[in-house]
C-alpha cells in the first residue's frame, strides 16, 4: 500500500463529487492509501492570481506547509484536480528557485506560524501517479470487465501537462499517458488531437461566447472521430463540457450530446464496481447509452493494405532515443510505468 | 549602517587565462564599469587554482575572493574547470568552519565573451562582502587577554 | 484608434514595470514578436490584442491601451503560449500581472471578469474554500440576469444531483489563513 | 634590510589619455621608484605609448644602461601587446620571459571612472607585477618538429575541399568518414542556393578527385578511436570497420546489391525515406564504389543460411570472415568537419512531424526532391501518388527557441525559399512561408528573396502555433491546418494545406562532445566547437594543431563550409611548410624525489601526460603532452608537481603585491 | 667540560618526553655527551638557574609545545637566549598540534568551558585570576593568549622537527647527528631546516597498492566491512592523510590499518598543509555535478579538523575567526 497526502481541492466537493467518489474505492483498490491533508484550503484557482500575486502564492503556500508538517517527510502529495495540481507544483517550483520569491511567501507564511521547504514534496496529478507510480501492469490486473467496445476521447485538458512544473508528463502538448491507462482498462482509445485543448476555463462565467466556442471545438471534433465518450482528469474540464453543453447548444443551434465522464469512473467500471458507487448519473449529459456499449463486438479493422507508392512514415515519437540529433535532450519514452521525476 | 556602507572591501579575483581574463578584458574594451574593489589575479586555468592562493588572500587582508572558470563543459583545458568547482566546495565548507561567510567565497563562470556577465558578477560580489564587512584578518592581534572578569566572585570566596 | 500615449519616463518603463512586478524570470523583455502566442491562444478570437502586440504595446509605453484591454482578463490560462513561447516567457504569469495592475488602477472596461475574481477572492478570504453556488447566484444576477433563465435547467440539475452545495465550508484555521494573506498584501504593497 | 636580488624597471603607458585620463600615471611611477625601491625597483617611468618604438627603446636602453634583470610594464592587456615588450626585451639580451606586463587600462582606466580610486588600484597592480616578476625564470620556447602528413575527419564538403587543397599542396593526407561513401549531406540535395545548380554535378567531381588522388589515404567506414600526442606528432589509430568486402578485389560492379534479398529502411542518406540493401553502397556515385554489408540487418549474419551475395560476386569479393582492423599512423595536424545532424523536429509535438503523415521534415523533402530519391524528383503526399494543392514551409523549427537551440540555422531562410521555387515549379501548389524574420545576408540571397516573392509564394510573418488535424470548418476537413497569428495584422489565421515542410535548424553532431574530447577540444554549451578566435581566428582552436572546418564550427551553407575547408588547409599547410613550431614554455614538472607516488594526479590530465613508473613509484610529467594548465600542480598533496610562469611563489607574491597597502 | 642540553615543556601533553625516553639506551648517549643543564620534567630547575647561565651557553635545546601562555612566550624567550641551537621539537611547537585546535575557539570560551560546563562542578563560579593581592605580595598565574602560537611565532627557530611525537629512531638520529657534530664528525644541516623526516610523504613509505584515484564516497574506517588490508586507503574512501603528510614514520599507521591523520605535518616546501589535502581530495572527487559533490563532500562531516588536525596554529589563517 502507497501512502500520498490527499488535496482534494474544492470542486471535489461539489460539482467533481463523482470524481471524488469513483477515485476513492479505485484508488483503495490499486493499492492507493489517501490521507487528506488536514484543514487545506483553496488554491486560489487562477482568479486570485490576477488580484493579488504574493497573497495568491501564500494562498498555496499554506497547503504546502500543511502537507510538508504533516507528511513527516514521507509522503508526496496527490491532487486530482489539474488546476490545484498545477497551483501547488509551480509554486513548489517557484519557490524552489530560491531568488526571493521563497523568502516572501514563508514571510508571509510565519505571520500564521508555518512554514515551507521547497522542493521537498513530491507532488503528483493523480493519473501521473496511477500511471508511473502504480504501474500500468497493476491496473490490467484488476480489470475484470474490459471496456471493449467504448471509444473513448482521451481528454485531458490544459493545466495537467502544461506548464509541466514537475516534469511528470511524456509531452506537455500530446501526452499519452491517459491513453495508455485507457488502452489498459481495454477501451478503443481515439486519435484526439484536441487532447490538451481548452475546456474554456473560467469563461462560462466571465466571457460566455468564448466558452461556447471553446466547448463547441472538442465536443465537434469528439464527434467527428465517433467517439462514444470523452474522459475528463479535471472536474473544471468535466463541469465545463458536461453542465455548460446544452446552453452552447442554445447558443450555437448545434445537437451535441457528448457525455463526459472520469477516468476514475471508467477505471471503475472494468474493476467490476457498480455504476451508482462510482457517481455515474449525476452528470448532466447522460452517460447511460455509452455504457452499454461496453462489452459489443468491435467491428474487425481492416488491414490496410500497404500501398506499394507510400513513403515510409518517420519514427512516431516514441520510438525511443533516436540515433542522431538529440543533442543531449533525451527523448520521452512511452515505458509503462515508467517513474519519472518525483522523489526517489 | 554607515560605518558599513563606508567599508570599502577589497577582492582578489581569480581569472582562467582563456575565458574570464579575456571576459575582463571585454569588458574593458567596452568600458563596462564595476567597482575597482576588485584586484584580478591571472592563471592559465581555474584547475590551476590552489586553495593555497585562497587563504593566502583571506590572510593578507582581503576581504573576499572570487574564482573565475570557463563555464561547465567549455573549459580550454577540457574538464579542469570542474576540479576547480570540487574544490571550491570542500574549501569553502572548511572556510566556514573557520568563521569566515560562505559569501566570502564566491565561484562564478565567465566565458570570453561574458564581460558584462562577469562585471555584473564582481559588482555583485562586491555588494555582497560590503554588508558582511570587513574580515580583516591580517590585523590579527596577538594581544594577551584578559581571562576573566570575575572580580566580584572572587571577593567572595575570599 | 486612439493618438499615441505621450512618451513620458512613466510609460517608457511600462515594460520594465510589469516584468518586474511578474517575477525576475518572466523573459518579458526578451519577446521577438514571434507571434507564437497569438497564434497559439484558443481565444485569441475574442481578444482586443493578441498577446504578442499587447507587449508591443507594453514596450512603447502605450499603458492605457494595455490597461485597458480585455485580452488578459479573456486569458484562459491554458500555458500554450507559455510552452511555445521560443524566449520561455511566462505569459500567463504576464497576464496575471496586467490584470492586477489594471485592477488596483481602476482601468478595466468591462467589470465582468474582475468582479468574478474579485467575489472568488472574497469567498476564499471568509470561508477559505471556494463556494460554487454563493458565487455563481451572486454573479449571475450581477452580469448575466438574462442568461438565467437558459441556465436554470442547469442549475437545478446540479442541484439535484448534489453537485453543488448549499451552504460553505469554512476552514478551521481561517484566522490563520487571514493572517498569512494579510502579511502577503503588506508584502505585496511594499 | 636586505639588499634586493633584482634590478627590476617599471614603466608606466599613459595609452595616450586612455590610461592617463583616469589614472595619474605620474604619481604611479613616482610611486614604484619610492615604495617599491626595496624590491628592487631602480628605475621607474611613464611614457604616452610604451607600445610605441620610442617606448620600447626606452625599455632596451635601460636593460642596457641600468642593467635591468627585470622589466614590469603597466599598460594594456598582456593578450595585446606581452609579445612585444617581450621582444624589445629580448632585443636588449634579456631573456623575454623576465618581462611582465600588467594591465591598468582594461582592468583600471577602462572600467573605472574615480581617479584616486583608479591610481590606487594601479599602484597595487604595478606592486603585484613586481612581487611576482621576482621570482619569474629565464625560460626558453620548446621546438616541436612538424610531420608534413594531416588527418583531416569527415568527408563532407569541408572535409573533402581541406583534403584537397592539402594533397594539391603535395602533402599526405588521411581522410576518414563513418560511412560507407563521403560527400556528407550535400550528397543528399538537389539543388543548391541561391544558383538552384545541381548539388550532385558540382559535388561528385570533387569526390572522385578525393578517390583518385595519389597525395590521399581515403578511409571510409572508419572511425577515429584514439589520438594521443601533441601538435606536430599525434598518433592516431583508426578502426577500419569490416565492409565484409575485400576492395582490392570488388570492382563495383553492383551484383551482389542486387542480388540481397534483405530490404532495409535507409535512415542515414534516405533519412528514412526509401529503402537499401543489407549490402550497399548508399548511393550510385558514392567514393569509394564498393559497397559496405550492415551485420545488423544482413540474413545471413542473423539466420546462418544466404550469401547470396557470396554466390554471385564474379570476382569473389565477398569475405564474411572479415574483422574490423585497427590502423596505426602519424600524423602533425587534424582538422575537423564532422558536420551536423538535423534537429529532430519531433521534440516539438506541435508541428505533428512523426504524427500526421504528410508533415515532412527538410531532409526529407530534400530527399523527395532529388532525382535519384525515393519519388524520383516528383513532390507528393505521403501516399506517393497525390500532388499537393497548397504547401506550407515553417521556418525555424527548433532554432530560435529557447527550449531547443537558441541560436540561428541560419541555412533555413535560404533552404525555406529553394523549398518553396521547388514546390511552385513541379507542382503549380500554393506555397505559404512562415517565418519569424527573413535572413538573407549572403551574396546573391536576397535577390533570390525577391525571385521567390514574386514567383508568387505566401510569405505570412509569424512563428507557427501548431499543425493540426481537427478541422473546424468544412473546408478544413482532410486537410492539415497551419494555425498562426500573422503578425503583420494582429490576427489569428487557420491556414488549410495538403503538405507541411519543417526546416529544422541543425544541431551538433550527437556524439560531438565525445568526438571533442577524443581530439582534446572544447565544445560551446550548445555542442558546437569553440575556434580560437570568433573573428580573427576561425579555423583553429585552442588545442595546437587541431583546427575545425564546416558546420562542426557553427551552421553555416555550402559556400562558408568550402571557405573554412579551404582556410583550415592553409593553416596547416603554412605550419608543415614551416617544419617546426615553437611552443610556449608553460608546463609543469615533477621533483622526482618529493614524489610519493600517491597517484592523486594521474588521473587528473586531460592530456594524459603523467605517467606512472611502477619500478620507482613515482609519476612524471611528459612536457611535450603538458598544456600548462596547473592542475596537477594544485592537486599534488606533497607539492612535488611545480610549474613554471604561473609557480606558487609566483602567485602568492602576486597575492601580496595586490594587497599591499598602497594608501601610504 | 660537556656541552649543555637542554629540553623544555610547553603546551603540550608530555608525549615528546617520553618519546625521548623510548630512544632507550640512547638516552645514556646523552647523559655521556652532554650536561643537561635545564630539563624540567627530568630533573629540578628554577628558570632564575636559566637566567643566570651566560648567552648561549647552551648547546642544544629541544622546546616541545606550542606557546599558549605568557610563561610559555617568555621562556622560549629565554631559552633562544641561552641555545646555540634551538630545535622546536614535536608538532606542537612545530605547527601547534593538538593543543593549537583550541585556535577554532576564543580563549574565552576555552576557560568557560574548562570552568563552567554542566561537567564541571564549580557551584560558585569561581573564575582562575592571573594575579591575588595577598598579604605577602601580589601573586600571579600566567596570562593565557588569545591563540596558541607555534615556537617560531614568537622566537626564530633553528631547526624543525615534526611528530607526535616525533618517532624514537628519528631522535635517536637527531641526538647521533649531533653527538657526531660535537665531536666534529659531521655538519650541521642549514638552519631552518625540518629534520628527523624523509624528503617525501607517508605514501612513500607506505607499502599498500595504489592506483589513480577515484572518489565516490568519503567514509570511515569502522563503517567499513572488511578493509583490504593491501589497498590505499583512500582509494576506499577513508579520508587518509598520508598523501600529504611528511614521511618519517614509517607510514605506521596506515600500514596497521588506521588512516594517516597528519602529525608530521606537511611535506616540504608546503605553506599550508590543509590547503594540500582539500585540493587534493577534492581534485579526485569522481563528479562534476555540484550536488553529487556535495554529497561525496558530506562524507567529510569536520573538514576543518580532518585537514588541521595538527596543523591549525601553524597554517595560514592561523585559527578560526573568532580565536584570531
Amino acid at each position: 500500500m502507497s501512502k500520498y497526502l490527499y488535496y482534494p481541492g474544492c470542486s471535489m466537493e461539489g460539482s467533481g463529487k463523482a470524481y471524488h467518489n469513483s477515485l476513492m474505492p479505485v484508488c483503495e483498490k490499486i493499492g492507493l492509501e489517501l490521507q487528506e491533508i488536514d484543514d487545506w484550503n483553496c488554491c486560489g484557482a487562477t482568479e486570485y492570481l490576477g488580484i493579488n500575486k504574493i497573497p495568491a502564492y501564500a494562498l498555496i503556500g499554506r497547503n504546502l506547509a500543511l502537507a510538508e508538517a504533516q507528511s513527516n517527510g514521507a509522503q508526496d502529495i496527490v491532487a486530482p484536480c489539474s488546476a490545484c495540481y498545477l497551483n501547488l507544483t509551480k509554486i513548489d517550483s517557484y519557490m524552489a528557485k530560491k531568488n526571493g520569491v521563497d523568502e516572501l511567501i514563508n514571510d508571509a507564511l510565519s505571520a500564521g506560524g508555518l512554514s515551507y521547504e521547497p522542493g521537498q514534496l513530491g507532488i503528483h496529478h493523480l493519473l501521473d501517479l496511477i500511471v508511473y507510480e502504480i504501474g500500468l501492469d497493476t491496473v490490467k490486473e484488476k480489470v475484470v470487465r474490459p471496456l471493449t467496445g467504448l471509444r473513448v476521447a482521451p481528454y485531458i485538458g490544459c493545466m495537467a501537462p502544461r506548464y509541466d512544473y514537475a516534469k511528470r508528463w511524456s509531452d506537455s502538448e500530446h501526452p499519452l499517458e491517459l491513453d495508455w491507462l485507457l488502452g489498459a482498462l481495454g477501451a478503443e482509445v481515439v486519435d484526439y488531437p484536441l487532447k490538451t485543448h481548452c475546456c474554456g476555463g473560467h469563461m462560462p462565467q466571465i466571457g460566455p461566447d468564448t466558452a461556447y466556442e471553446l466547448i463547441h471545438r472538442l465536443v465537434d471534433y469528439a464527434e467527428e472521430v465517433k467517439t462514444d465518450i470523452m474522459v475528463a482528469v479535471c472536474p473544471m474540464c468535466q463541469m465545463n463540457i458536461d453542465a455548460y453543453q446544452n446552453e452552447t447548444n442554445q447558443h450555437l443551434g448545434t445537437k451535441h450530446k457528448m457525455p463526459i465522464v472520469f477516468f476514475t469512473q471508467l477505471m471503475g467500471l472494468a474493476f467490476g464496481m457498480r455504476e451508482r458507487d462510482l457517481g455515474f448519473g449525476s452528470e448532466l449529459v447522460s452517460a447511460k447509452e455509452a455504457i452499454q456499449k461496453i462489452g459489443s463486438e468491435v467491428p474487425k479493422k481492416k488491414r490496410k493494405k500497404k500501398d506499394k507508392f507510400a513513403l515510409p512514415m518517420p519514427h512516431p515519437l516514441g520510438n525511443g532515443i533516436l540515433k542522431n540529433g538529440t543533442n543531449g535532450k533525451e527523448l520521452i519514452l512511452p515505458t509503462e510505468g515508467r517513474a519519472r521525476g518525483g522523489r526517489a | 549602517m554607515t560605518e558599513k556602507s563606508n567599508f570599502e572591501p577589497t577582492i582578489i579575483g581569480f581569472t582562467c587565462n582563456w575565458c574570464s581574463y579575456r571576459a575582463a578584458d571585454l569588458a574593458g574594451i567596452a568600458r563596462i564599469q564595476y567597482p575597482a574593489n576588485i584586484r584580478l589575479v591571472r592563471l592559465m586555468c581555474s584547475g590551476r587554482l590552489d586553495p593555497t592562493f585562497v587563504l593566502k588572500a583571506f590572510a593578507e587582508g582581503a576581504d573576499g575572493v572570487m574564482i573565475t572558470g570557463c563555464h561547465p563543459g567549455e573549459c580550454h583545458y577540457l574538464e579542469q574547470n570542474y576540479k576547480a568547482l570540487r574544490r571550491y566546495l570542500l574549501l569553502r565548507r572548511t572556510l566556514v568552519a573557520m568563521g569566515i561567510e560562505a559569501e566570502r567565497l564566491h565561484l562564478a563562470w565567465a566565458s570570453a565573451a561574458e564581460g558584462i556577465q562577469l562585471a555584473r558578477e564582481i559588482t555583485e560580489m562586491v555588494e555582497r562582502v560590503r554588508v558582511l564587512g570587513p574580515l580583516n584578518w591580517h590585523l590579527n592581534g596577538d594581544q594577551v587577554q584578559i581571562t576573566h572578569d570575575a572580580t566580584a566572585e572572587l571577593e567572595v570566596v575570599a | 484608434m486612439s493618438h499615441l500615449a505621450p512618451q513620458t519616463e512613466k510609460n517608457f518603463k511600462l515594460m520594465e514595470q510589469v516584468a518586474q512586478k511578474t517575477g525576475s524570470d518572466s523573459k518579458l523583455e526578451t519577446c521577438i514578436q514571434c507571434g507564437t502566442c497569438g497564434g497559439s491562444c484558443p481565444s485569441a478570437m475574442d481578444m482586443e490584442h493578441t498577446p504578442r502586440k499587447l507587449f508591443a504595446l507594453l514596450r512603447a509605453g502605450e499603458r492605457e491601451e494595455v490597461l485597458s484591454s480585455n485580452t488578459p482578463w479573456v486569458c484562459v490560462s491554458c500555458y500554450f503560449c507559455a510552452v511555445r513561447c521560443p524566449q520561455e516567457i511566462k505569459i500567463p504569469d504576464v497576464m496575471y500581472t496586467l490584470k492586477s495592475m489594471a485592477v488596483a488602477e481602476g482601468a478595466y472596461r468591462d467589470s465582468t471578469a474582475s468582479d468574478f475574481s474579485r467575489t472568488f477572492v472574497s469567498m476564499v478570504e471568509n470561508y477559505g474554500r471556494s463556494y460554487e453556488l454563493g458565487l455563481a447566484t451572486r454573479h449571475y444576477l450581477r452580469h448575466f440576469p438574462l442568461r438565467l433563465p437558459s441556465m436554470a435547467p442547469m442549475g437545478i440539475g446540479l442541484l439535484s444531483k448534489k453537485r453543488l452545495n448549499l451552504k460553505p465550508k469554512k476552514i478551521q484555521g481561517i484566522k490563520q489563513l487571514n493572517a498569512i494573506l494579510d502579511r502577503a498584501k503588506e508584502l505585496e504593497a511594499a | 634590510m636586505n639588499t634586493p636580488k633584482e634590478r627590476i624597471g617599471v614603466y608606466i603607458c599613459h595609452c595616450g589619455t586612455n590610461i592617463s585620463a583616469v589614472v595619474d600615471v605620474e604619481d604611479v611611477a613616482q610611486w614604484a621608484a619610492n615604495k617599491l625601491e626595496h624590491k628592487g625597483v631602480v628605475i621607474a617611468r611613464d611614457h604616452k605609448f610604451m607600445c610605441s618604438s620610442l617606448g620600447q627603446e626606452l625599455v632596451e636602453n635601460d636593460i642596457k644602461e641600468l642593467g635591468l634583470t627585470r622589466v614590469v610594464v603597466a599598460a594594456c592587456s598582456p593578450h595585446l601587446h606581452e609579445k612585444t615588450f617581450r621582444t624589445a626585451c629580448e632585443r636588449a639580451g634579456l631573456n623575454p620571459y623576465l618581462c611582465e606586463l600588467v594591465s591598468i587600462r582594461e582592468q583600471v582606466s577602462w572600467v573605472h571612472s574615480d581617479k584616486v580610486v583608479a591610481t590606487q588600484k594601479s599602484k597595487a597592480i604595478v606592486s603585484s607585477g613586481v612581487e611576482r616578476l621576482i621570482y619569474h625564470e629565464a625560460l626558453e620556447q620548446l621546438s616541436v618538429p612538424i610531420n608534413p602528413a594531416t588527418l583531416v575527419v569527415g568527408g563532407g564538403i569541408a572535409g573533402i575541399q581541406a583534403t584537397l587543397e592539402l594533397a594539391d599542396a603535395g602533402s599526405p593526407v588521411y581522410l576518414v568518414e563513418r560511412e560507407p561513401s563521403i560527400g556528407g549531406h550535400m550528397a543528399q540535395f538537389d539543388k543548391t542556393f541561391p544558383t538552384l545548380d545541381c548539388s550532385a554535378c558540382i559535388l561528385t567531381p570533387k569526390m572522385v578527385d578525393v578517390g583518385i588522388h595519389p597525395n590521399i589515404t581515403l578511409l571510409t567506414w572508419a572511425e577515429v578511436e584514439q589520438v594521443n600526442g601533441y601538435v606536430g606528432n599525434f598518433d592516431v589509430t583508426v578502426r577500419q570497420k569490416a565492409r565484409k568486402v575485400i576492395t582490392d578485389l570488388c570492382t563495383g560492379c553492383g551484383i551482389c546489391i542486387e542480388k540481397c534479398p534483405k530490404n532495409v529502411l535507409d535512415d542515414i542518406y534516405e533519412v528514412g525515406m526509401n529503402y537499401r540493401k543489407a549490402v550497399y553502397t548508399p548511393f550510385p556515385q558514392a567514393v569509394p564504389n564498393y559497397p559496405v554489408m550492415d551485420l545488423d540487418n544482413c540474413i545471413y549474419f542473423d539466420t546462418g543460411k544466404c550469401k547470396a551475395c557470396e554466390k554471385f560476386c564474379p570476382t569473389n569479393a565477398i569475405d564474411f570472415e572479415q574483422e574490423d582492423e585497427m590502423l596505426k599512423f602519424q600524423v602533425g595536424n587534424i582538422i575537423l568537419a564532422t558536420g551536423f545532424d538535423l534537429f529532430d523536429a519531433r521534440k516539438m509535438s506541435n508541428y505533428g512531424y512523426g504524427r500526421l503523415e504528410n508533415v515532412f521534415n527538410s531532409l526529407e523533402f530534400e530527399r523527395m526532391c532529388n532525382a535519384s530519391g525515393p519519388t524520383e524528383g516528383e513532390i507528393v503526399l505521403r501516399d506517393g501518388v497525390t500532388t499537393p494543392k497548397a504547401v506550407g514551409i515553417i521556418h525555424c523549427v527548433g532554432s530560435r527557441d529557447k527550449s531547443h537551440n537558441a541560436y540561428c540555422s541560419s541555412i533555413c531562410c535560404m533552404q525555406s525559399l529553394k523549398f518553396a521555387h521547388l514546390v511552385e515549379e513541379r507542382t503549380g501548389a500554393h506555397v505559404y512561408n512562415f517565418y519569424i524574420d527573413i535572413r538573407t545576408p549572403g551574396k546573391g540571397y536576397d535577390e533570390f528573396y525577391n525571385r521567390i516573392v514574386e514567383e508568387g509564394t505566401h510569405f505570412v510573418r509569424g512563428k507557427v502555433a501548431e499543425v493540426t488535424n481537427a478541422a473546424r470548418q468544412p473546408d478544413e476537413k482532410k486537410k492539415l491546418i497551419i494555425q498562426v497569428e500573422d503578425t503583420l495584422i494582429g490576427k489569428q489565421r487557420r491556414i488549410p494545406v495538403d503538405m507541411v515542410i519543417l526546416s529544422a535548424g541543425l544541431e551538433p553532431r550527437h556524439d560531438a562532445k565525445e568526438v571533442a574530447k577524443l581530439f582534446g577540444i572544447s565544445c560551446s554549451a550548445d555542442g558546437w566547437y569553440i575556434e580560437k578566435h570568433p573573428k580573427l581566428d576561425p579555423v583553429a582552436t585552442m588545442t595546437d594543431g587541431v583546427y575545425i572546418a564546416g558546420c562542426v564550427q557553427g551552421p553555416k551553407d555550402i559556400p562558408a563550409s568550402i571557405a573554412q575547408g579551404a582556410a583550415a588547409a592553409a593553416r596547416v599547410q603554412g605550419k608543415i611548410q614551416q617544419g617546426e613550431m615553437l611552443m610556449e614554455p608553460i608546463r609543469a614538472s615533477i621533483i622526482e624525489e618529493q614524489c610519493s607516488g600517491c597517484r592523486i594526479c594521474n588521473d587528473l590530465c586531460p592530456y594524459n601526460a603523467i605517467l606512472y613508473h611502477d619500478a620507482t613509484m613515482t609519476s612524471e610529467i611528459n612536457a611535450a603532452l603538458c598544456q600548462g594548465c596547473g592542475t596537477c600542480i594544485a592537486a599534488c598533496p606533497a607539492g612535488a608537481v611545480i610549474g613554471t610562469s604561473y609557480s606558487n611563489e609566483q602567485v602568492l607574491a602576486q597575492i601580496e603585491g595586490l594587497l599591499m597597502d598602497v594608501s601610504v | 667540560m660537556k656541552p649543555k642540553f637542554a629540553m623544555y615543556w610547553a603546551s603540550s601533553c608530555g608525549g615528546c618526553e617520553i618519546a625521548v625516553l623510548n630512544t632507550h639506551e640512547k638516552i645514556l648517549d646523552v647523559d655521556a655527551n652532554f650536561d643537561v643543564a635545564f630539563w624540567p620534567v627530568a630533573m629540578d630547575a628554577k628558570y632564575k638557574d636559566v637566567e643566570a647561565m651566560e648567552d648561549k651557553s647552551i648547546l642544544l635545546t629541544l622546546f616541545n609545545g606550542g606557546i599558549r601562555n605568557d610563561e610559555n612566550e617568555e621562556i622560549a624567550n629565554l631559552l633562544r637566549q641561552k641555545s646555540q641551537i634551538l630545535v622546536a621539537f614535536g608538532s606542537c611547537a612545530t605547527e601547534g598540534c593538538i593543543p593549537g585546535m583550541a585556535n577554532f575557539s576564543p580563549s574565552h570560551e576555552i576557560v568557560e568551558t574548562a570552568f563552567h560546563t554542566l561537567s564541571t562542578e564549580n557551584p560558585n563560579s569561581i573564575y582562575p585570576q592571573t594575579s591575588y593581592k595577598m598579604p605577602e605580595g601580589t601573586i600571579y598565574i600566567p596570562t593565557i593568549n588569545s591563540r596558541v602560537k607555534t615556537l617560531v611565532d614568537v622566537v626564530p627557530v633553528d631547526y624543525f622537527m615534526p611528530g607526535c611525537p616525533p618517532e624514537s629512531h628519528q631522535i635517536s638520529a637527531v641526538l647521533d647527528l649531533v653527538i657526531a657534530v660535537v665531536k666534529g664528525e659531521a655538519e650541521l644541516p642549514p638552519k631552518g631546516a625540518v629534520i628527523g623526516v624523509g624528503n617525501s610523504t607517508v605514501c612513500d613509505e607506505c607499502d599498500r597498492e595504489r592506483d589513480v584515484k577515484k572518489i565516490r564516497e568519503f567514509t570511515r574506517a569502522h563503517l567499513v566491512g572488511a578493509l583490504d588490508p593491501n589497498l590505499c586507503l583512500l582509494e576506499q574512501g577513508i579520508p587518509c592523510n598520508g598523501s600529504a603528510t611528511r614521511s618519517g614514520c614509517d607510514a605506521r599507521c596506515p600500514t596497521a590499518g588506521a588512516q594517516c591523520i597528519g602529525c608530521y605535518g606537511p611535506a616540504p616546501g608546503v605553506i599550508d598543509y590543509g590547503a594540500r589535502l582539500i585540493s587534493s581530495f577534492a581534485s579526485v572527487v569522481d563528479s562534476n555535478d555540484p550536488d553529487e559533490i556535495e554529497r561525496i563532500l558530506d562524507g567529510i562531516p569536520d573538514p576543518a579538523g580532518q585537514f588541521y588536525r595538527f596543523s591549525l596554529a601553524g597554517s595560514l589563517l592561523k585559527g578560526a575567526r573568532e580565536a584570531v
